[in-house]
């Protein structure tokens, strides 16, 4: 059935939107970096599906291994990358929200913009 | 010989599984905190020792028996250590109320 | 080829880089500057030498780790990366030069060793996106060289640079995670990271739905970071409220180079494979780019920061850019790249002077800068300059590309006459929005006693070399134009 | 069957994230995120990428749920009820959802031993790594050396963030009395039970670390997540004995030394590699032999990796859990 | 016999989740956070075997520990908020 043999994909395109919406809608800015974060896990999700070939193992070669068929490395590889990017990002942004924290008294968006405005 | 190993190794297995959902059941069914961390750490430990002495019958004589030994280990070292700490700062809560339905009340 | 001409394509992203690691652990703050002002000028001689590689059409690809092209990663340097890379070395080494003292008096001296820091990350992050040949590669240093302008952005002494900043993390971060997602796509329909791979793979699956959302979202995720109005909303606070040195280099490149990737990707990639993608090209992005020059310009005459009133401006700038862009036609190309490099040079002065100007007056507020021109005559002089090259008055820089503007506008009938008209309604605003300054400056009468502060020798070098190279690419424009030529060249090369 | 799990952790996934968003208290999302990282590695085991599943399961469910906590400390934990609209961002998300789902139709089905993905660029990396590298896990090759010019990249990502906290966060710290100190700065240690098994665990979380460092070119692991291990167990020490111990173990200082050095490293046998006539980044020409020279390139940018990760998550640790004082 | 224990330990892990989202107190979920971690390490180390892989067994020592050092981070959280709260009521005082 096709739409189960995309199951993955389905749940990324649910993960990304929660993500999304998280980021756009949430006026706090800690919970716009977890839907950050989940925004960010649903695109590794989607690399990692469409590395993966049916009964093949993890691509390191082995003596135990009992085929010779192996997952693609290469979205693996650059979803390593982009975790990496994920969490230096994501220590960035907090990092921010301190200071802002420090200088607002507030992390809800709205409550800065109003502090600005006066 | 083998058949003997395998036949424990699979009761093992299956009383581990047991254990673990049992644990699970409790940690969800139980009426307060410190009975079902009692639920949770207790089946918690056995169905670990279980469920990996099980795959270590299965495993035999090698490198990853070690390792299973060393995740045994582990667990059971550090499982009841956080139950600890865990039992021991909701204490320190219970007096000074901490929960998020007193956090609730407390503030408003 | 031979020796370390041949390694040029690499070391134009080491050396930054590498130097940045290093620039933190220098102690003593004025080494760190010094450093850092020496690797960025090093880049910028090699950008030169690059230059004079490619001038002429020709393309230097450099193999990584020396491994073949869609296995490795490949770097790619052809004019349309050498003005860019002109833009964004050159913009880095004035506004390092020109931007020390008023960064002294906005920055506490302990911080300034990780401020260079994350200036030559900025750089060689720029630099790497601009040089490369790969598709994931690109994000990478994209998100380098944002990481670190958010920290050069962040650096700002009002509080809120904080809010700015945070805001252009989300949506900076949002969009390179749509590209993440749409190279994604193409990689699962293609199974290639290389540009020009893609290019030849994506043929036999154009018509496939995941291609067609791919487009979508490396559009509008390049779009996002590039301030692509309606996409602008976090460009004004974070230039207005970073310190000016950092506005002054950002201001020059940071977003053109997003541009730069979107028009690459899209024409390497898409443009001759996609059915119908040119047509939708010039449909989505013309009506928004004309949306940007209009609304933009026309919030910048009411602003009362001047800063801000130049960010304001700058999105109108990259309107005119994806205006010339959205004709896809050599002319409309040439001028939309000539702008590039026209625009950078005029805002890069704007920014330089009016960061000299902060060092005497209170605030950068029209009010507040009433009567500088009198305590700094040469430094107005040259803010006067660089606003006559954005207004694009003949004789200087930004004449030049209105003017391949107009003739790109010309050829397309009807709707170019309407295209000319928006043209000119812009720039009068622009000049309105220029006087209003040059009025206050020059003819306001300073409210309070403000300090009387000399500009530095260094920063009035750096000012007058961008205020005189207006005038000099205004006069001669045969570099920015040839370069720009040959880049569309070879960007419409690729349409079969 | 693994479909079949794997269809089972997604749904748990799905509905964590659900509650993720939907809950206000922030220190219960940390808590849920630190579970839904723990599916997803779960997920990604099932799928073949045991490099991933180690690298998530030690950034996700461990450093980022340690720096949110640490800049929860710093700010607050419950969310503001707003009465915002809410009618753009809906708009914005359904039209983002509809363009990903068009997409989704015509993608290959999960796991097609014919889709692109398997039949370009891949074979070639599982094909000629026992030729050129000749180690077995084929991510480390294609990481450390076909695509070694990303990973310097990621490098210096990790850098730039650590650079940009301490920037941030490092200076104007207030200088606390000593009686405060003692009251606030105790870490865990009058709990006796986790302190003695935490000092008893982590020389033993240290040499894991050095075991998946120097593991990775033979099993799932590498530099990154040795990186994350070793910071994670040094975090571990400072949750124990109090941040300020840990500091006087590992100073500042040298935390930003490592950060540097690292990438130092890492670009200087690029460099290397320059100067004895190869391309940048090209290790075969370090050895004699170019598949000796590969595997050496390897390990040492693997350390370099290793080095800039730990000392930069270490110093933003730091530099939250300092600002608190 | 390997599929029963991984049926087993994931819907232990459904239910871990509940208790986690069930809440009621943060120390409710602590418990579910720590038994999830866990059950997700006994699962890793069913399923290498049941991959045939048991060189994977790395994984899930690396996933006990870092789940141990998560749990003991939030509960230093909770003993630190104890002493901020108090230190801020002293202030206010």
């Amino acid at each position: 059935m096709a739409v189960f043999e995309l199951f993955n994909y389905w749940v990324f395109a649910i993960l990304l939107m929660i993500g999304f919406y998280a980021v756009i809608a949430k006026p706090n800015l800690i919970k716009k970096l977890i839907g950050l974060s989940l925004f960010q896990s649903a695109v590794f999700l989607l690399y990692i599906s469409m590395g993966r070939v049916e009964g093949g193992t993890a691509p390191i070669f082995s003596d135990n291994a009992e085929t010779a068929l192996f997952s693609n490395p290469l979205p693996q590889v650059l979803i390593l990358t982009a975790i990496v990017v994920g969490i230096s990002t994501l220590a960035l942004g907090l990092g921010i929200v301190v200071r802002i924290r420090e200088e607002y008294g507030s992390i809800e968006e709205n409550e800065i913009a109003e502090i600005d405005r006066r | 010989m083998d058949l003997f190993i395998d036949v424990l190794s699979w009761t093992l297995l299956t009383l581990g599984g047991l254990a673990v959902l049992v644990g699970g059941i409790g940690a969800l069914r139980m009426p307060d905190l410190y009975t079902r961390m009692h639920a949770a750490s207790v089946t918690d430990s056995l169905g670990a020792i279980l469920v990996i002495a099980g795959i270590m019958l299965q495993a035999g004589l090698s490198l990853a028996t070690i390792k299973l030994a060393a995740i045994l280990l582990f667990l059971l070292l550090t499982s009841p250590t956080s139950s600890n700490a865990l039992a021991s700062a909701a204490l320190l809560a219970g007096t000074k109320p901490l929960s998020e339905r007193s956090d609730a009340e407390g503030e408003s | 080829m031979n020796g370390i001409n041949a390694h040029l394509p690499a070391l134009q992203v080491v050396v930054p880089m590498l130097t940045a690691a290093f620039v933190v652990l220098l102690q003593p703050r004025g080494l760190a500057w010094a450093a850092a002002t020496a690797a960025s000028l090093m880049s910028f001689l090699i950008a030169v030498q690059l230059t004079l590689a490619v001038a002429g059409g020709a393309t230097l690809t450099y193999a990584m780790g020396s491994w073949p092209a869609p296995y490795g990663i490949a770097l790619e340097i052809d004019s349309f990366s050498a003005l860019l890379l002109l833009v964004i070395t050159g913009a880095s080494t004035l506004a390092l030069i020109g931007g020390k003292a008023s960064l002294e008096s906005q920055m506490q001296s302990d911080r300034q060793p990780y401020y260079f820091s994350a200036w030559l990350l900025a750089l060689a992050g720029l630099c790497g996106i601009v040089v490369a040949g790969d598709a994931f590669n690109i994000f990478v240093f994209m998100e380098i060289s944002s990481l670190a302008s958010y920290i050069l952005i962040a650096g700002g002494p009002d509080k809120r640079a904080l809010p700015a900043v945070f805001k252009y993390l989300i949506m900076g971060t949002i969009g390179a995670t749509f590209y993440l997602i749409g190279v994604g796509l193409i990689y699962m329909m293609t199974g290639t990271l290389n540009l020009h791979d893609m290019e030849v793979l994506i043929a036999n699956v154009s018509d496939q739905r995941p291609i067609l959302a791919a487009a979508g979202f490396i559009t509008v995720g390049l779009a996002l970071k590039a301030a692509v109005f309606p996409l602008h909303v976090w460009l004004p606070n974070a230039y207005t409220y970073a310190p000016h040195m950092a506005t002054a280099f950002l201001a020059a490149c940071a977003t053109k180079v997003s541009l730069y990737v979107l028009l690459r990707f899209d024409f390497f990639v898409f443009q001759g494979n996609l059915d119908g993608h040119a047509f939708q090209f010039t449909a989505y992005l013309m009506p928004l780019a004309i949306l940007g020059i209009v609304i933009g310009s026309a919030v910048a005459l009411f602003e009362q920061n001047v800063k801000r009133l130049f960010a304001f401006s700058s999105v109108a700038q990259i309107g005119y850019i994806m205006l010339g862009a959205s004709f896809v036609s050599i002319l409309g190309l040439t001028a939309g790249i000539v702008h590039i490099f026209n625009h950078a040079l005029a805002k890069g002065g704007i920014f330089l002077a009016l960061g000299a100007f902060a060092l005497s007056a209170k605030s950068l507020r029209i009010d507040d800068i009433a009567g500088v021109a009198k305590r700094m005559p040469w430094t107005f002089a040259a803010f006067v300059i660089a606003g006559l090259s954005l207004i694009g008055i003949p004789g200087t820089a930004g004449f030049i590309s209105k003017w391949y503007l107009i003739n790109a506008a010309l050829e397309h009938g009807s709707l170019g006459i309407a295209l000319i008209v928006v043209i000119l309604l812009s720039s009068l605003m622009a000049v309105v929005y220029v006087w209003r300054v040059v009025e206050a400056a020059a003819f306001g009468e300073p409210a309070t006693a403000a300090p009387i502060a000399k500009i530095q020798p260094a920063a009035f070098i750096a000012l007058w070399t961008v205020a005189i190279l207006n005038i000099v690419f205004g006069l001669a424009p045969d570099l920015p134009v040839s370069l720009a030529t040959d880049a569309s060249n070879i960007l419409l090369g690729h349409l079969r | 069957m693994t479909e079949i799990f794997g269809t089972f952790l997604l749904s748990l996934l799905v509905i964590t994230a659900v509650a993720i968003v939907r809950t206000k208290n922030l220190f219960v999302a940390v808590m849920l995120m630190s579970i839904a990282s723990l599916l997803i590695a779960a997920v990604f085991f099932l799928l073949d990428a045991a490099d991933v599943a180690l690298t998530e399961a030690a950034v996700g469910a461990g450093i980022s749920t340690v720096l949110f906590l640490g800049a929860l400390a710093l700010t607050f934990e419950r969310e503001r009820p707003s009465a915002t609209k809410r009618a753009l961002p809906v708009i914005v998300t359904v039209i983002a959802a509809l363009v990903v789902i068009y997409a989704t139709f015509d993608k290959p089905r999960l796991g097609d031993p014919e889709a692109p993905v398997h039949r370009h660029v891949a074979p070639w990396y599982l094909e000629k790594t026992p030729e050129y590298v000749d180690i077995p896990n084929v991510v480390t090759a294609v990481l450390g050396t076909f695509r070694g010019y990303d990973t310097l990249g990621e490098v210096f990502v990790v850098f730039t963030a650590g650079i940009g906290v301490l920037f941030l966060l490092g200076y104007g710290r207030v200088t606390r009395s000593a009686d405060e100190e003692t009251e606030i700065n105790v870490g865990l240690r009058h709990h006796l039970i986790p302190r003695t098994v935490g000092r008893l665990l982590i020389p033993f979380i240290l040499l894991f670390g050095l075991y998946v460092q120097f593991h990775g070119e033979y099993g799932p692991g590498g530099g990154f997540q040795a990186g994350a291990i070793i910071a994670a167990s040094m975090i571990l020490y400072a949750l124990l004995e109090g941040e300020r111990h840990a500091l006087d173990v590992l100073p500042q200082r040298l935390l930003l030394g490592l950060m540097a050095g690292g990438a130092i490293l890492y670009t200087g046998v690029g460099i290397l590699g320059m100067l004895l006539g190869g391309n940048f980044l090209d290790y075969s020409v370090l050895s004699d032999n170019p598949v000796a020279g590969q595997q050496l390139g390897i390990i040492l940018i693997e350390a370099g990796v290793g080095i800039t990760v730990t000392g930069t998550l270490l110093a933003i640790f730091h530099a939250f859990a300092a600002r608190e004082r | 016999m390997y599929y029963a224990v991984t049926i087993a330990t994931l819907i232990t892990m459904g239910l871990a989740l509940i208790r986690a989202l069930l809440g009621p107190s943060v120390y409710d979920r602590v418990l579910a956070l720590n038994m999830f971690g866990t059950k997700t390490v006994l699962l890793l180390a069913v399923i290498a075997f049941l991959s045939g892989r048991p060189d994977f067994l790395d994984l899930a020592l690396a996933y006990a520990l870092i789940n141990f050092i998560g749990v003991l981070a939030v509960l230093e959280f909770f003993r630190s908020r104890v002493a901020r709260r108090r230190a801020q009521e002293g202030r206010s005082d």
